[in-house]
C-alpha cells in the first residue's frame, strides 16, 4: 500500500467526518481556552508534572469517564444497528470497527483506568501512607496509559480502527485479511498502556507491602487494600503475557514474522491461547477491586463489620491462583479434545466457590445490621442479584459440552456483560459516589444518584437478559445484520431499549456532577458517611502529605475503632515531612512513546528510531539525575492542619 | 423499592426459562449430540435457578428485616467475626454443586466428542467442511461430490465433519444438531453429529471472520437414507465436475448461492491434515517470497496448490 | 586481594561450571530423550536456584519472605502457563 | 534522608529497600515474560514450514562460548557487589568493568550467530519456528544490550560520586538484573540449544 493511502479511512462515512471536525474543534477550544485563561503554567506545574497519587487518581478518573462515553457511544450505535432486522444504519465494516473498539476501550481504557483511579486515590490513604512507593513511576504509569489511550482513540479518524474484534484473533487480524493499519493501532496502543499498567502493579505491591501504617498487619488491612494487593499481583504476572503476545502480533504485522500466519508454519491458535492466558486473569484484575469496594461500602451502610474477613481474604488469594488456570475455557471449541476441556471445565467451575463465599459473606454482613440506603449502597445491593445471575451463567458456560452451544453467541455476550457491568461499572460508580466527598469536598446529589442507579440497573437487565434468549435461539455475536425470519428482532429491539436506558443513566450521572458542583454544600466535614477505614481520618480536602502524623492502627477498621472505642490514631508531635518533587519526564517520555507508537503504526521508520532514541535519552537522564525531594517544615504542617480543621 | 427490582429480575429469569422451552433452537434438538447438550443446559439452568433463588431470598430477607427504619435509633449492630458452621455451609454446598456439575460436564464432553450414542456400529458419513471468505464448501469424499453453502445428510447415520478453513478461523455450527467447533487453516478438527429427524436446519459460521461474517450461513437438509442416496446419484449424473480453476474462482472473497459439483477439491487441494498439516507444512514452491512484508498480497495466493 | 574472592561465591561459580558441563554431556554423549531432558531439567533448575541464593542474595534482607513468595508464585504460574499451553496447543490434539 | 549505618549501603535507606523489593517484583514479571516466550517456543518448535529446524542450524561451539562468558560475567558482578560491601571502590569498578566487557563479548557472539542464521536461510520471516527462535534469543540479547548501557551509566556514577547509598543501591539492583539474565540464558542454553541438538 502506498504511504499516504495508509492514512485514509477505509470506509468513510458522514459520522466519521463529523467526528473529525468535532475532535479538531474540541482540541482548538481546549488550547484556546487554556491560553485565554492563562492556565498553561498552572496545568503544567499542578497536573502534567504532578507525582501526587491523589491528583494522578483524579486524572485517571477523568480519562475513565471520557472513555466510558466513547465506548458507550459505540455500544449505542451497535444496539441501534441491530435493533431492526436488515437495518442499514451502519455497514458491515463500520459495525466491525465499532464492536472492536467498544471492547478494547471499555476493558483496557475505561475499566482499567477506573480501578487505577480508585486504587490511586484510596490505597495510600487507607494504609496511612504519604504517597506510593515510587511516585514518579506512578506518574509514568498514568501518562503511558493516557498516551496509549490517545493513540488508540485517533484510529478511527486517521487510518481506520481495528476491525478484528477485541480478541483480535489471527489470521483475521494478520496482514492477509486485515490490510488497513487498524490492527497496528490495537497492537501498539495496548502495548503502551499495558506497560503503564505493569508499572502500576509493581508500584502498588511494594506500596502495600512496605508502607502500611504501624500496627496494620496484613490481616488488619482494609478489604479494598487487600483486593488491590492481589489485583496488582495478578497484573504483574499476567501483563507480561500480553506484552509478548502483542509483540508477536506486531512482528507479524510490521516485520513479516510468521507466528500466526496461515503459511510457513504459523499457528493461529497460539494467539488465542496467549491472549486468553492474559485475558482471563484480566477479568479478575477488573473484578477484584470491585469486590474490595463492595467490602468497604456494605459494612459502612450496614453499620457493621465485614462478615468473615478471613474467608474473604482466603477467597481472593485462591481466585488469584485459579484465575491463571482456566483460560482454555475461552476456546473449548478449538478441538483440543475432551480430556483438556474437562480439566479446564473443572477449574473454571471451581472459581465459583470462592466467588460464592464472597457473595454470602456480603449477605451476612447485612445480618443484624442497620441498613441505610444511599447511592453507593444501592449499587452494592443491586450488584448482588445481577452479578449472581451473571455468575451462574458463567458456571453454565464452564460446562464444556454445553459451551459448544453457547460459544460465540449472544448468550455469552449476555453473560459477560451481566458480570462486568454489575461487577465493574456498578462498583466504580459506587466507589465514585462513596469517595467523591473525600476527593472533591462535596457530596453528589442523592436523589439524582438514585435515579441514575435505577436507570442503569433496569437498563442493564433490559439490555442483556434478552440476549440469553436470542443466543439460545442461534444468534451469533458480532453479526451486523440478520433477516426477519430469524425472529431475533424483538430481543434485539429490547436490548436497544435497555441500551437507551443505560445511556440515559450515564447522562444523569454527568448532570449530577454538574448539579452537585454548583449547588452541593461544601460544609460536610471529613467523614460524611460515618465510615470505618483510615482514608476518612484525614481532612477534606486531603493535604499533600495525607497525614500530618502517621496513624497507629490496631484493627482493619481503625477509624471506626477510634470513633467508637476510643482508640487513639494520632499521637506525637508534628515532624518535618519529606515529599517527592514533581517531574516533567514521565509526561514527556510518554508523549514520545505516543510518537513512537504512531510512527510504528504507519511504518515511519526514521521517526520511530528518533523516538526510540528520545526514550533512551529520558531513561539516561533519569539514571544520572539526583533528586532527593523536598521537606515541608514543621510550621507549614502546623499551619495547614489548623486551617483544615484544627490540630489533633 | 429494592424488592421491586429483585422481582423484576426474577420475572426476567422465569420468562427466559419459559420462553426457552419450545421454540429456541438450542433447546429444540434434532440429534443425539444436541440432545445431550440441551439436557446439560436444562439441568444446569435448574441447579443455577436454585442458587439464584437462594441468594435472592436471603437478600430480600436481610433488606426487609434489617433496614435502619425498622430499628430503634440507639440500636448498635454487633461485631461479628464469622462462624465456622455458616462458612462451612457456604463452602460445602457450592463444592458439592461444582462436583456434581463437573461429573456431568466431563461425561457429556466425552459423549459429544465421540460417535453419537447408538450409532457406534455403523460407518460414519465423512464430510469435509471447509470455509472460505464467506462460504462453506462441503466435500463428500466417499460419494465424490461437493456442494457449496448447503448440506444434504441422511438421518439415522453418524456424521463425521472434518473442519478446516481457507483463511480466518471460523466455527461450524448447526444448533439443532449439536454444538460448534472451529475450522482453522493449519489443521483439521473433527465434529461428530447425527440427525434423528428429517428437516431443514440452519447452519452458520459462528466465529467472527470479517466483513461477510453475518451472511456466512448454510442450510442443512436432513433426509431419509434412501432419499439421500437418490440425491447423491442425481448429483453424480447431472452436476458438473469441480475443476481447479473453478475452485480457485469460488475461493474469491464474497458470497455465493448454493452450488453442486460431481467431484471434490480434495484431490488438488488437500486439507491440512497428515503431511499437509501445519506441523509439517511440506510445500516449498512459493514460500521464499511470502516471508517478505507485502501489504498488498491477495490471500488467494496462499492456496495449497501442489 | 583474597578478601575480594569470598569462598562462597567462588564455590558457587565452580559449581555452576560443573553443572554446565554436566548439561553439555547431553550433547556429547548419546542419551535417550527422556534421560537427556531429566538431566537438563535438573541442571537448569539447580543452576537457577544457585544463582538466586548465592549471587542474588535473595535471602538476606528483611523482605526475604516476600521475595521468595514472589519467586515461587512466579515460577508456579510460569510452569502452569508453559505446560498448560503445551497441553492445549500440542498434547491435547493427539 | 535517614541512613541506617548498620546495614550494607544498598539497604541503608527506606527508599533503597523499596527499590530493591520493587525490582524483585519486576523480576517476577520478567519470569512471566520469558515463560511466555518459552511456552511459545516449545509450541512452535516443530512448526518449521519450509524452513530449517533447530538441529539443522544450531552449532555447539558459539553456544559454549556464550554460556561460559555469561556465567563468568555473573560471577564477576557478584564479586563487584562483594567489593562494594567492603567499600573498595577501585575493585568494584574493576569487577563491573570486566562484567560489562564480558557482556559486550556475549552480544558480539550473538550478533555473529544471528547473521549466520540469516545467511543459512533462517530469518525472522522464514517460519514460525525461526520467528520465535530469533524473538526469544533477541529478547534476551536486547536485555543484555540494555544492561550494557545501564551498567555503563552506573559505572560512571560510581566513578564520579563514589559509593553512596544511591550508587550502591543502583549497582545492587543492576547486579540482580544481570544474574537474572544469566538464569534466563541457562534455560535458553538447556531447552533451546541442547534440547534442540540432542
Amino acid at each position: 500500500m502506498d504511504f499516504f493511502d495508509r492514512f485514509a479511512i477505509p470506509h468513510p462515512s458522514p459520522v466519521i467526518y463529523a467526528s473529525m471536525v468535532a475532535i479538531t474543534l474540541t482540541l482548538v477550544a481546549i488550547v484556546a481556552g487554556v491560553t485565554y485563561t492563562k492556565k498553561w503554567g498552572y496545568l503544567w506545574r499542578e497536573w502534567l508534572t504532578t507525582v501526587d497519587h491523589k491528583r494522578i487518581g483524579m486524572m485517571y478518573l477523568i480519562s475513565a469517564l471520557l472513555m466510558l462515553f466513547r465506548g458507550g457511544a459505540d455500544a449505542i450505535m451497535m444496539r441501534a444497528q441491530t435493533a431492526l432486522p436488515e437495518n442499514t444504519l451502519l455497514d458491515s465494516q463500520h459495525y466491525n470497527e465499532i464492536f472492536t473498539t467498544h471492547g478494547v476501550v471499555m476493558i483496557i481504557f475505561m475499566a482499567m483506568a477506573f480501578i487505577m483511579a480508585l486504587m490511586n486515590f484510596v490505597v495510600p490513604l487507607q494504609i496511612g501512607a504519604r504517597d506510593v512507593a515510587f511516585p514518579r513511576l506512578n506518574a509514568l504509569s498514568f501518562w503511558l496509559y493516557f498516551w496509549g489511550a490517545m493513540l488508540f482513540n485517533i484510529s478511527f479518524v486517521i487510518g481506520g480502527s481495528p476491525d478484528a474484534g477485541w480478541t483480535s484473533y489471527f489470521p483475521l487480524a494478520g496482514n492477509e485479511f486485515s490490510q488497513s493499519v487498524g490492527t497496528n493501532y490495537y497492537m501498539i496502543a495496548i502495548q503502551i498502556a499495558g506497560l503503564g499498567t505493569l508499572i502500576t502493579g509493581i508500584n502498588f505491591i511494594v506500596t502495600i507491602l512496605k508502607m502500611r501504617a504501624p500496627g496494620m498487619t496484613l490481616m488488619k488491612m482494609p478489604m479494598f487494600t487487600w483486593s488491590a494487593l492481589i489485583t496488582n499481583l495478578i497484573i504483574v504476572f499476567a501483563f507480561p503475557v500480553l506484552t509478548v503476545a502483542l509483540a508477536m502480533g506486531t512482528i507479524d504485522r510490521l516485520f513479516g514474522g510468521n507466528f500466526f500466519t496461515t503459511t510457513d508454519g504459523g499457528m493461529d491458535m497460539l494467539w488465542a491461547n496467549l491472549f486468553w492466558v492474559w485475558g482471563h486473569p484480566e477479568v479478575y484484575i477488573l473484578i477484584l477491586p470491585a469486590f474490595g469496594i463492595y467490602s468497604e461500602i456494605i459494612p459502612t451502610f450496614a453499620r457493621r463489620n465485614l462478615y468473615g474477613y478471613k474467608s474473604m481474604v482466603a477467597s481472593i488469594v485462591l481466585i488469584s491462583v485459579l484465575s491463571f488456570v482456566v483460560w482454555v475455557h475461552h476456546f473449548f471449541t478449538m478441538g483440543q479434545g475432551a480430556m483438556v476441556n474437562s480439566i479446564f471445565s473443572i477449574t473454571t467451575m471451581a472459581i465459583a466457590i470462592p466467588t460464592g463465599i464472597k457473595i454470602f459473606n456480603w449477605l451476612f454482613t447485612l445480618w443484624k445490621g442497620k441498613i441505610t440506603i444511599t447511592v453507593p449502597m444501592l449499587y452494592s445491593l443491586g450488584f448482588i442479584p445481577i452479578f449472581t445471575i451473571g455468575g451462574v451463567t458463567g458456571v453454565m458456560l464452564g460446562m464444556s459440552a454445553a459451551d459448544y452451544q453457547y460459544h460465540n453467541t449472544m448468550f455469552l455476550v449476555a453473560h459477560f456483560h451481566l458480570v462486568i457491568i454489575p461487577g465493574v461499572v456498578f462498583a466504580m460508580l459506587a466507589g465514585l459516589t462513596y469517595w467523591w466527598p473525600k476527593m472533591f469536598g462535596f457530596m453528589l446529589n442523592e436523589r439524582i444518584g438514585k435515579l441514575s442507579f435505577w436507570l442503569i440497573s433496569i437498563g442493564t437487565c433490559v439490555a442483556f437478559f434478552p440476549m440469553f434468549i436470542s443466543g439460545l435461539d442461534g444468534q451469533a455475536r458480532r453479526m451486523y445484520t440478520y433477516s426477519e425470519a430469524t425472529g431475533f428482532g424483538i430481543w434485539n429491539m429490547l436490548s436497544f431499549v435497555g441500551a437507551i436506558m443505560l445511556a440515559a443513566g450515564f447522562v444523569t450521572i454527568v448532570y449530577n456532577i454538574y448539579y452537585s458542583t454548583r449547588y452541593a454544600s461544601r460544609d460536610i466535614g471529613s467523614d460524611p458517611w460515618d465510615a470505618r477505614s483510615l482514608e476518612w481520618a484525614t481532612h477534606t480536602p486531603v493535604p499533600d502529605y495525607n497525614f500530618a502524623i502517621t496513624p497507629q492502627v490496631n484493627s482493619s477498621e481503625a477509624f471506626w475503632d477510634s470513633k467508637k472505642n476510643g482508640h487513639k490514631l494520632f499521637s506525637g508531635e508534628y515532624k518535618e515531612i519529606h515529599m517527592p518533587n514533581n517531574s516533567g519526564v514521565p509526561f514527556i517520555m510518554s508523549a514520545i512513546f505516543f510518537v513512537l507508537g504512531f510512527s510504528l503504526v504507519f511504518s515511519i521508520w526514521v521517526l520511530a528510531v528518533i523516538a526510540l532514541l528520545g526514550i533512551f535519552a529520558c531513561l539516561a537522564h533519569r539514571s544520572f539525575e539526583q533528586d532527593h525531594g523536598y521537606h515541608i517544615p514543621v510550621e507549614e504542617v502546623k499551619e495547614t492542619e489548623e486551617k483544615l480543621g484544627g490540630a489533633r | 423499592m429494592k424488592i421491586k427490582g429483585a422481582l423484576l429480575l426474577l420475572m426476567f429469569a422465569v420468562m427466559a426459562v419459559l420462553t426457552g422451552c419450545e421454540p429456541l433452537m438450542v433447546l429444540n434438538p434434532k440429534g443425539p449430540q444436541a440432545q445431550t447438550q440441551a439436557d446439560v443446559i436444562l439441568l444446569s439452568i435448574g441447579i443455577m435457578s436454585f442458587i439464584v433463588i437462594a441468594v435472592f431470598a436471603i437478600l430480600i430477607y436481610m433488606l426487609v428485616k434489617y433496614r435502619s427504619s425498622k430499628q430503634s435509633d440507639d440500636y448498635e449492630p454487633p461485631h461479628i467475626e464469622g462462624n465456622h458452621i455458616v462458612e462451612g455451609i457456604i463452602v460445602g454446598i457450592p463444592v458439592l454443586i461444582v462436583i456434581v456439575l463437573s461429573i456431568v460436564s466431563v461425561r457429556s464432553n466425552y459423549l459429544v466428542e465421540a460417535t453419537p450414542e447408538g450409532y457406534e456400529d455403523q460407518d460414519p458419513l465423512v464430510v469435509y467442511a471447509q470455509s472460505s471468505n464467506w462460504k462453506w464448501h462441503f466435500s463428500y469424499p466417499e460419494q465424490g461430490i461437493e456442494t457449496v453453502n448447503y448440506l444434504y445428510i441422511p438421518t439415522d447415520r453418524a456424521l463425521e465433519f472434518k473442519l478446516y478453513s481457507e483463511g480466518p478461523i471460523t466455527s461450524f455450527w448447526v444448533p439443532q444438531l449439536g454444538g460448534q467447533k472451529y475450522a482453522m487453516s493449519d489443521m483439521v478438527t473433527t465434529l461428530h453429529l447425527a440427525a434423528d429427524a428429517p428437516g431443514e436446519y440452519m447452519g452458520r459460521n459462528a466465529n467472527f471472520s470479517g466483513e461477510g461474517f453475518a451472511e456466512n450461513t448454510f442450510s442443512v437438509n436432513a433426509v431419509a437414507p434412501d432419499e439421500f442416496d437418490e440425491w447423491v446419484d442425481e448429483v453424480q449424473e447431472t452436476a458438473e465436475p469441480l475443476t481447479e480453476e473453478k475452485y480457485n474462482e469460488l475461493l474469491e472473497p464474497g458470497h455465493l448461492g448454493q452450488l453442486t459439483f460431481s467431484s471434490t477439491h480434495l484431490e488438488f487441494s488437500p486439507p491440512p491434515e497428515g503431511e499437509h498439516g501445519g506441523h509439517h507444512h511440506g510445500d516449498s514452491s512459493d514460500n521464499s517470497e511470502e516471508g517478505n512484508m507485502n501489504m498488498d498480497q491477495d490471500h488467494e495466493d496462499h492456496n495449497h496448490s501442489e | 586481594m583474597k578478601e575480594l574472592f569470598p569462598r562462597k561465591q567462588v564455590m558457587g561459580f565452580v559449581f555452576s561450571l560443573v553443572l554446565t558441563i554436566v548439561a553439555l554431556l547431553v550433547y556429547f554423549l548419546d542419551m535417550s530423550f527422556a534421560v537427556g531432558m531429566t538431566v537438563l531439567l535438573l541442571t537448569a533448575f539447580t543452576q537457577a536456584g544457585l544463582q538466586l541464593i548465592v549471587f542474588m542474595h535473595a535471602g538476606e534482607s528483611e523482605d526475604k519472605g516476600t521475595i521468595y513468595l514472589n519467586i515461587y508464585y512466579g515460577v508456579i504460574i510460569a510452569l502452569l502457563t508453559v505446560f498448560g499451553t503445551l497441553l492445549a496447543m500440542i498434547w491435547g490434539y493427539v | 534522608m535517614k541512613v541506617d549505618q548498620t546495614k550494607p549501603l544498598e539497604y541503608s535507606t527506606e527508599q533503597n529497600n523499596l527499590n530493591i523489593l520493587g525490582f524483585w517484583m519486576f523480576l517476577g514479571a520478567e519470569i512471566m515474560l520469558f515463560a511466555t516466550l518459552f511456552a511459545s517456543y516449545f509450541t512452535l518448535e516443530g512448526w518449521t514450514g519450509s524452513g530449517p529446524s533447530g538441529s539443522e542450524i544450531f552449532e555447539i561451539t558459539p553456544v559454549i562460548f556464550e554460556t561460559f562468558i555469561l556465567l563468568t560475567s555473573s560471577f564477576t558482578i557478584g564479586l563487584g557487589v562483594h567489593a562494594m560491601r567492603l567499600m573498595n571502590k577501585k575493585a568494584t569498578i574493576t569487577f563491573f568493568s570486566i562484567t560489562l566487557l564480558l557482556g559486550l563479548a556475549f552480544v558480539g557472539f550473538e550478533v555473529v550467530e544471528f547473521f549466520t542464521y540469516i545467511e543459512e536461510g533462517a530469518a525472522l520471516q522464514t517460519s514460525a519456528f525461526t520467528s520465535i527462535l530469533l524473538s526469544t534469543l533477541g529478547t534476551h540479547g536486547a536485555h543484555v544490550t540494555f544492561g550494557l548501557f545501564w551498567g555503563l551509566f552506573i559505572l560512571i556514577q560510581i566513578k564520579k560520586r563514589g559509593l553512596t547509598p544511591e550508587t550502591a543501591n543502583k549497582s545492587f539492583i543492576f547486579s540482580l538484573y544481570w544474574h537474572f539474565l544469566d538464569v534466563v540464558w541457562i534455560f535458553i542454553f538447556s531447552f533451546v540449544y541442547l534440547k534442540g541438538m540432542m
